[in-house]
């Protein structure tokens, strides 16, 4: 049974689910599935409205590498320097049986000093971890006194878009206060109370998955799901130390968001209904996994699947460069941001706009008062810079 | 951001070159800024890895942690920034102005004050950070370093905080200063990044200034190709000259574009109220020096309910006085108001000088001016305008109509029974009108510290820095 | 020397026109490759203005092997314990030379050289046997011990840590905390076990460190013992000689045997 | 709004009468009170009782509004309710009072304390407070405590020993020009509402919740209650068939006349126009608005409630927009003088017979912060005592369900509830069902 679910296990598709399980196969092709993480579906909320991306990650195609081979790769490297930082950095909260943890959990969440069983999942085989996580958090859920406290490198499931997506929190705590709580290990620096908003947003959107595949787990198991907290437990280096300090994070927004896509991402079918039959985003990987698609190809199949470019895109989508120079070629007022599209009304190109602005172009029917203020607008800009 | 500026954004996207939104330069630029391009090590918060700075483009410093995980050489390498900045810094304190106050004791004005300028907002987050990180060093006690760290931290700390404060030019930040007068055919976001916004100003957009190895990003963050192929291999031969050349490479590129910027922003004639606001930073700066003359301890980690509030009411009244300059300075910024409908200019055509209200002694002279404008006018009768041609003037709009308005000087028009020479708009004459006014009252009075009220926590204990603050290690 | 930095400098311009070029002509392909070109001529470049290829570092002449280095500090801790503590005691104690990574292939060896020659050796460095009596991860421990002290139940981690802080704290005062590495130590440790430290950031007192570990000790030590009792009778009745030194073998690497 | 505090019950089951004698039974027991005041639920009315209730006891009272319209509201209420009673009402130099106040007994105005005689209640806004040291007044009432920024309480929490603080906490937030993120997290924020700071610092203070809304229909407490009180709740005053909107002319058919019978009919309308990306003056949409106003009129409306029967005249009847060049535009469009046009700032804290209301996201293509704040569609949907009409394109639920969710979170800052998002999810699926 867990071996099965090794092997991107995929329940048998069932009737209407079918169809769309299998137009999304077909989507990917030949391409394994891009398995996805935490940090892939939070992301899943980056861009909504884009059904490129909603597709390509419904389907569980692998974007990086889509971008690689069209010859716009993703502009998201990390520093090996940041990497180390953050390896070493969990490996202190973690040594000695999580010592700094448990003083954390003492301080700030009144964890009882005879509170410190920990169990390290890994310590199985790999193929038993989700199995081993399962048993361990039935038995702490059922309340036997001796549940244990930490359980480290705990391996859950979530079904997304009919693919088992396997997570692997840093750690789950228990009794604070008889409920789970998600331990998030991130090595960005609290300094004085207060981290970067983006990464600790990003930190709680990833969090928010694992409380719901928690969640989702003890209902399996016929427990109250509630007894997992939506208080994230937040360590972070403090200051310019290495020393660790951990934050509660209230994480029920992220929760209804992600539950949210989650809902969004059984309705693709309306997505492909818009697809023509035989469009598929294969990239044909040779027997190394190299690309083989020839490139236009695969670039005409994306453009079939029309994209919402944004700047914002820039930081969350691998495949942003690729939808900024199709917005270039098509002169989209988008490439200019969400706000000055918005602010344009209906008019989405910039000659358009251009034109409007001149009078070289007579409003169509509904842009009249557009056409008015960028008039207005050039006219004054004419005046103040002649 | 306006629909003008949205308007110049698609006109730069159509041209291939950035159109500019200010008419004069509404920051000051001093005769001899610090140019400063911090580099941090990636995944610390306030690891420094290097810096190039100096006052002349030809003379750049270079500034190295060859190691950077050892925490020596990076206390080294502050106190080698401190030997070049405090000098400049200290430098400005000597010639100075007394300045006499109402109900106040005169005061020393410096004459002049410096200038720092980093490349991006990174910049000026990672300054204030360094200030943070090195402020409350102390020379003696376990963790030692050399005196001049902590007075380097308050400065930066200081610099940092009046980046922040709406129309101080102490610390500017290139790309903000450039997006201020130019809109490229890009996003905001994009913006940030200095190679690209100059390419637009001055080239035309460029592929390469988003291509790391041909534009190294400005800091402070380094490209991570670099630090993975280059950078990283530099460090684990233990040779310091090869690591300090590498991290050259990578500032030598941003130390251009920064002067160029500068040209730039130079070529551009100064906004009437950029010395005023000028003014206000020497004063500021000069009370900071004291501050540290009299050995008052270093910033607090964070304000006080007093404090908090103190300085949003500094801020918000520094913001609403900027943007009211910066529309009276230039016509193009005043062009937004005018595009909202608060504001409008036209041509005077018609006059009544010798108009007057009121009877005998409280007999008062308001002229009426009739202006023939274009502009969409969003104004209700009654209210107050003023006019960038007479800032002294204060008006009353009467009526607003078929392109034609009617307004009535009320203020500035002194005692006389008729108008002085010029004092009243000619026939003919171009002149604006807006409802954007900056005569703020006072804030009123808050109480001090100590009295701290129930609602907010009560007084705070006194603020010591302590063991903690001077000994936190740096991983 | 000085005429290949020109040439290198030489083709460094040209491979950087030749990116741009590629740029303006789309042909991310062409630029990805030239890019390539462009980074091995730079380090090319890098490595000849700053000389010679680095040598590598010549390891100062080690009088103790990393094996003894390592068994001392396990002997002065007294319980299993990770990598970086035993390197950190044998640093501030005994002036060690070893570092974390020499330490991960160590079991291996032990291991192999025990099943060459059972015994042959009068100790092992060997495993922490888990609850499933495989080998616990990143865990070291002395053969010498009794197997008690080598298995590790639910709260044994944190009571082997209370263990080896009442260790380091009294060694450190018997013998002088030395210099300041010993106290740093101290310091980590103390901070994670309350009543340890009186919140000052001086140097903690080594007898107080001691007392409240023990006094948190004695919180865990009846069921900590009697998971551990438990544990080792299990080993002793199901586990061989080997697997009781290194654990009973999982699944997994009863897989990689298989797969050989 | 925050989830309720420990101190809270659940106060929706409990009578008004209960609450407001609970609070006054709180006030010498606790250095403050906090009452939180869904739209409409006789916040006014407390005011009144409590100021009496304290005036009684002869010590002097400082009361607080935030605005000359709300403080001159307060005074008129007061000497209504209480003629007896002196009242001081201080302004600011400026301030010239309304002509029907003078006659007011007991009123005296004047720029300083000196000026008012020695009055059982001194009324000013606070930014007048914040002038007047050198004196304590043992007690202090503070009006629309929600809408105060808390550095103007910090300014004059000096002046009173204790303090009723009263305001609802469902609208909209105070802000500021400037970027305030270097104080997030601390409990004394200065952006932060007088309220919050307060009870972060005093989290034991007794927090009450009148119950029942007087002014919102049965037909709109609910949906109000569900979309933006989803902790706490209300329930109305009134039931069904309580209030009734007439109009006495038939119509013609039109989309709008449909629009107001629907809205007669149910209290709710929603007229929806074709699917488009607009300017934010939207001009067909402004036209939409005013012509419902209009018709509106022309139809004879007459509104019937438990306070009579009485004409919808045009002093009765609002238009609300998100921005002020869209009010500008609305009024351009034309509309009688005695029709309120203004943001929901402006209409915080006032009540009509019907509004009409521009749906801050119609036409938008993506959401801002802005146009999701939970408070500015709260006070637009709850500003009407028997019918709201809102004009809106087609596409906001396409809208919110693509908008990118990426807010920054800040450490030690408690999740505001509602979320924009859901409040206006679930308003706009209220709507649907009064679709024109």
């Amino acid at each position: 049974m867990p071996s099965e679910r090794l092997e991107a296990g995929r329940p048998a598709p069932r009737g209407e689910a079918m169809s769309t399980q299998h137009r999304l196969d077909a989507l990917r092709g030949t391409t394994p599935p891009r398995p996805h993480d935490a940090r892939a579906i939070a992301a899943l909320a980056a861009n909504p409205g884009c059904s490129r991306r909603a597709l390509m990650d419904g389907a569980g195609v692998d974007k990086d590498a889509a971008a690689r081979h069209l010859g716009f790769p993703a502009p998201f490297g990390q520093s090996p320097f940041a990497i180390t930082r953050g390896n070493v950095f969990e490996a202190l909260v973690k040594a000695d049986g999580c010592a700094e943890l448990l003083r954390m959990l003492r301080e700030a969440l009144g964890l009882p000093v005879a509170e410190v069983a920990y169990h390290d999942v890994e310590n199985v085989g790999a193929h038993l971890r989700h199995a081993h996580t399962r048993a361990l958090i039935d038995r702490a859920a059922t309340g036997g006194q001796d549940a244990g406290t930490l359980y480290d490198h705990p391996l859950l499931t979530l079904e997304i878009a009919g693919h088992t997506a396997y997570l692997e929190p840093d750690v789950v705590a228990f009794q604070l206060g008889g409920r789970f709580h998600i331990v998030e290990i991130k090595s960005f620096a609290v300094i004085d109370g207060q981290a970067d908003p983006a990464a600790v947003a990003a930190a709680a959107r990833q969090a928010a998955v694992y409380v719901l595949a928690l969640r989702t787990l003890l209902e399996e198991l016929g427990h109250d799901p509630l007894q997992v907290s939506h208080d994230v437990v937040l360590v972070c280096p403090e200051n310019f130390a290495n020393r660790p300090v951990a934050t509660l994070v209230d994480v029920r927004r992220q929760l209804a968001v992600l539950r949210r896509q989650l809902t969004r991402m059984t309705s693709l079918d309306r997505l492909l209904a818009a697809l023509p039959e035989d469009v598929t985003f294969d990239l044909r990987p040779d027997e190394d996994g190299r690309p083989t698609r020839p490139v236009a190809e695969l670039a005409d199949a994306l453009r079939g699947a029309t994209a919402r470019y944004a700047p914002d895109c820039l930081s969350t989508c691998d495949l942003c460069f690729f939808c900024r120079d199709e917005a270039r070629q098509e002169g989209a007022c988008d490439l200019l941001g969400r706000q000055v599209r918005d602010e344009l009304g209906g008019v989405a190109s910039v000659a358009e706009a251009l034109g409007l602005a001149d009078g070289t172009r007579d409003p169509a029917v509904g842009q009249e008062e557009i056409a008015r203020l960028l008039r207005n607008a050039e006219r004054l800009r004419r005046e103040c810079l002649t | 951001m306006s629909l003008l500026t949205s308007l110049a954004r698609l006109r730069a996207l159509e041209e291939g070159i950035a159109q500019p939104v200010a008419t004069v330069r509404h920051c000051h630029l001093s005769a001899r800024p610090m140019v400063f391009v911090p580099l941090k090590l990636s995944g610390e918060a306030a690891a420094p890895l290097a810096a190039m700075l100096g006052t002349e483009r030809e003379r750049p410093r270079l500034l190295v942690v060859t190691q950077p995980r050892n925490r020596d050489l990076r206390f080294a390498w502050a106190a080698e920034l401190a030997g070049v900045l405090l000098p400049y810094i200290e430098g400005f304190l000597a010639d100075t102005e007394t300045v006499e106050r109402r109900n106040a004791d005169p005061y020393e004005r410096a004459m002049d004050a410096p200038q720092l300028i980093v490349p991006n907002q990174g910049g000026v987050a990672f300054t204030r950070l360094l200030g943070r990180s090195t402020r409350f060093r102390r020379p003696d006690g376990p963790y030692p370093v050399p005196e001049s760290v902590p007075v380097l931290g308050r400065w930066l700390t200081y610099f940092g905080e009046r980046a922040a404060y709406p129309g101080s030019a102490l610390m500017l930040a290139a790309t903000e200063e450039l997006g201020r007068h130019w809109a490229s055919g890009q996003s905001g976001l994009e913006d940030a990044n200095l190679a690209a916004l100059l390419a637009w100003i001055t080239t035309g957009p460029s592929e390469e200034a988003e291509d790391p190895l041909v534009w190294p990003p400005a800091g402070p963050a380094t490209d991570p190709g670099f630090d993975a192929e280059v950078l990283a291999p530099a460090i684990e031969s233990g040779k310091p000259e090869r690591v300090a050349e590498a991290l050259r490479t990578q500032l030598e590129p941003t130390w251009r574009l920064m002067w160029q910027a500068i040209d730039l922003l130079a070529g551009l004639p100064e906004g009437a109220s950029a010395a005023q606001r000028w003014e206000q930073d020497r004063g500021s700066f000069s009370g900071m020096a004291t501050h540290l003359a009299e050995g008052a301890p270093p910033q607090a980690r964070r304000d006080g309910a007093v404090a908090a509030a103190a300085r949003l009411a500094r801020m918000e009244r520094a913001q609403a006085a900027y943007d009211v300059q910066r529309a009276y300075d230039d016509p193009l910024v005043m062009a937004e108001y005018r595009l909202t409908g608060e504001a409008f200019a036209g041509e005077v055509v018609e006059t009544d000088p010798d108009n007057t209200e009121g009877e005998g002694r409280s007999r008062k002279l308001r002229p009426l001016v009739v202006i023939k404008t274009d502009d969409p006018v969003r104004l209700p009768p009654g209210a107050t305008l003023g006019t960038p041609q007479r800032r002294a003037q204060g008006a009353e709009l009467v009526s607003a109509g078929e392109g034609l308005v009617t307004v009535k000087i009320t203020k500035g028009m002194g005692r006389g029974r008729t108008a002085a020479p010029g004092a009243v708009p000619e026939v003919g004459e171009r002149v604006c009108y807006t409802s954007l006014t900056d005569d703020f009252q006072g804030s009123p009075q808050l109480p001090e510290a100590e009295a701290t009220p129930w609602t907010h926590g009560g007084p705070p204990q006194d603020y010591v820095p302590d063991d903690e603050d001077a000994q936190e290690e740096w991983s | 020397m000085s005429d290949r930095l020109d040439d290198l400098e030489r083709r460094i311009d040209e491979l950087r026109a030749g990116v741009r070029k590629a740029m303006r002509h789309r042909d991310p392909a062409t630029a990805r490759t030239l890019r390539a070109e462009l980074r091995s001529a730079e380090r090319a470049w890098d490595a000849l203005v700053s000389g010679e290829q680095p040598e590598v570092k010549a390891e100062p002449p080690r009088l103790v092997t990393v094996r003894e280095q390592v068994h001392q500090g396990l002997r002065l801790l007294g319980a299993a314990a990770q990598p970086r503590l035993i390197v950190a005691v044998s640093d501030a104690f005994f002036g060690g030379t070893i570092r974390s990574a020499q330490l991960t292939s160590l079991r291996r060896d032990e291991e192999r050289s025990f099943r060459s020659s059972p015994h042959g050796r009068p100790y092992y460095l060997c495993a922490a046997l888990t609850d499933r009596l495989s080998a616990a991860r990143g865990l070291l421990t002395l053969s010498t011990w009794p197997l008690e002290r080598r298995v590790v139940g639910p709260l044994s981690p944190r009571v082997d840590f209370l263990t080896c802080a009442i260790a380091v704290a009294e060694h450190g005062e018997e013998h002088g905390a030395g210099d300041g590495r010993a106290a740093r130590l101290l310091v980590r440790m103390a901070r994670n076990i309350p009543g340890a430290t009186d919140g000052t950031f001086g140097p903690p007192v080594p007898g107080q460190v001691a007392a409240a570990a023990r006094a948190e000790l004695r919180v865990h030590a009846e069921r900590d013992t009697r998971d551990r009792a438990e544990l080792a009778e299990r080993a002793t009745a199901q586990l061989g000689d080997t697997a009781r030194l290194f654990g009973a073998a999982t699944l997994m690497t009863i897989k990689k045997e298989n797969a050989k | 709004m925050n989830p309720p505090a420990a101190s809270a019950g659940p106060e929706q089951d409990l009578r008004p009468e209960q609450v407001i004698s609970d609070v006054l039974a709180d006030l010498p027991r606790h250095r403050g009170v906090v009452v939180d005041s869904p739209p409409g639920a006789g916040k006014s009315t407390l005011v009144v009782r409590a100021a009496a209730h304290i005036a009684a006891t002869g010590e002097p009272l400082m009361i607080v509004a935030q605005t000359n319209e709300q403080v001159d509201d307060l005074v008129t209420r007061i000497s209504g309710k209480h003629p007896h009673l002196s009242v001081g009402r201080l302004s600011a130099g400026g301030y010239v009072p309304p002509p029907r106040m003078l006659e007011l007994p007991g009123v005296r105005f004047g720029t300083r304390i000196q000026d008012l005689g020695d009055p059982d209640i001194v009324i000013a806004t606070a930014d007048k407070w914040a002038w007047i040291g050198d004196r304590v007044w043992p007690w202090a009432i503070v009006d629309e405590a929600y809408q105060m920024r808390s550095d103007k309480l910090l300014r004059i929490a000096g002046s009173f020993e204790r303090a009723l603080f009263v305001g609802d906490p469902g609208q909209l937030d105070p802000f500021s020009i400037v970027d305030g993120d270097r104080w997030s997290g601390l409990s004394w924020d200065p952006l932060q509402s007088a309220v919050s700071v307060l009870l972060r610092h005093n989290p034991d203070l007794p927090v009450h919740r009148l119950p029942v809304s007087w002014r919102l229909p049965a037909s709109a407490a609910p949906v109000v209650s569900r979309a933006f009180y989803p902790f706490t709740g209300f329930r109305a005053g009134t039931s069904d068939g309580d209030r009734r909107l007439e109009l006495a002319t038939g119509g013609m058919g039109t989309v709008h006349d449909r629009a107001l019978e629907e809205a007669a009919r149910s209290g709710w309308a929603l007229l929806e126009l074709p699917n488009r990306h607009t300017v934010r003056t939207d001009g067909e949409a402004v036209q939409a608005v005013a012509l419902l106003a209009a018709r509106l009129l022309q139809r004879g409306a007459v509104a019937s409630s438990e306070q009579g029967e009485r004409p919808v005249t045009a002093d009765r009847i609002a238009v609300g927009a998100a921005h002020r060049d869209q009010v500008a535009a609305i009024r351009a469009a034309g509309l009688p003088a005695e029709i309120t046009v203004d943001t929901a700032n402006r209409l915080q804290g006032r009540e009509y017979d019907v509004t009409i209301v521009l749906h801050p996201l119609s036409g938008r293509r993506d959401a801002t912060a802005f146009h999701l704040e939970s408070g500015r569609l709260c006070v637009l949907t709850s500003r009407h005592r028997h019918a709201c009409v809102v004009v809106a394109r087609a596409g906001i639920a396409e809208l919110l369900d693509a908008h990118p969710s990426a807010e920054p979170v800040q450490l030690g800052v408690p999740v505001k509830f509602p979320d924009g998002w859901e409040a206006n999810q679930s308003v706009l699926d209220h709507l649907s069902r009064h679709r024109v």
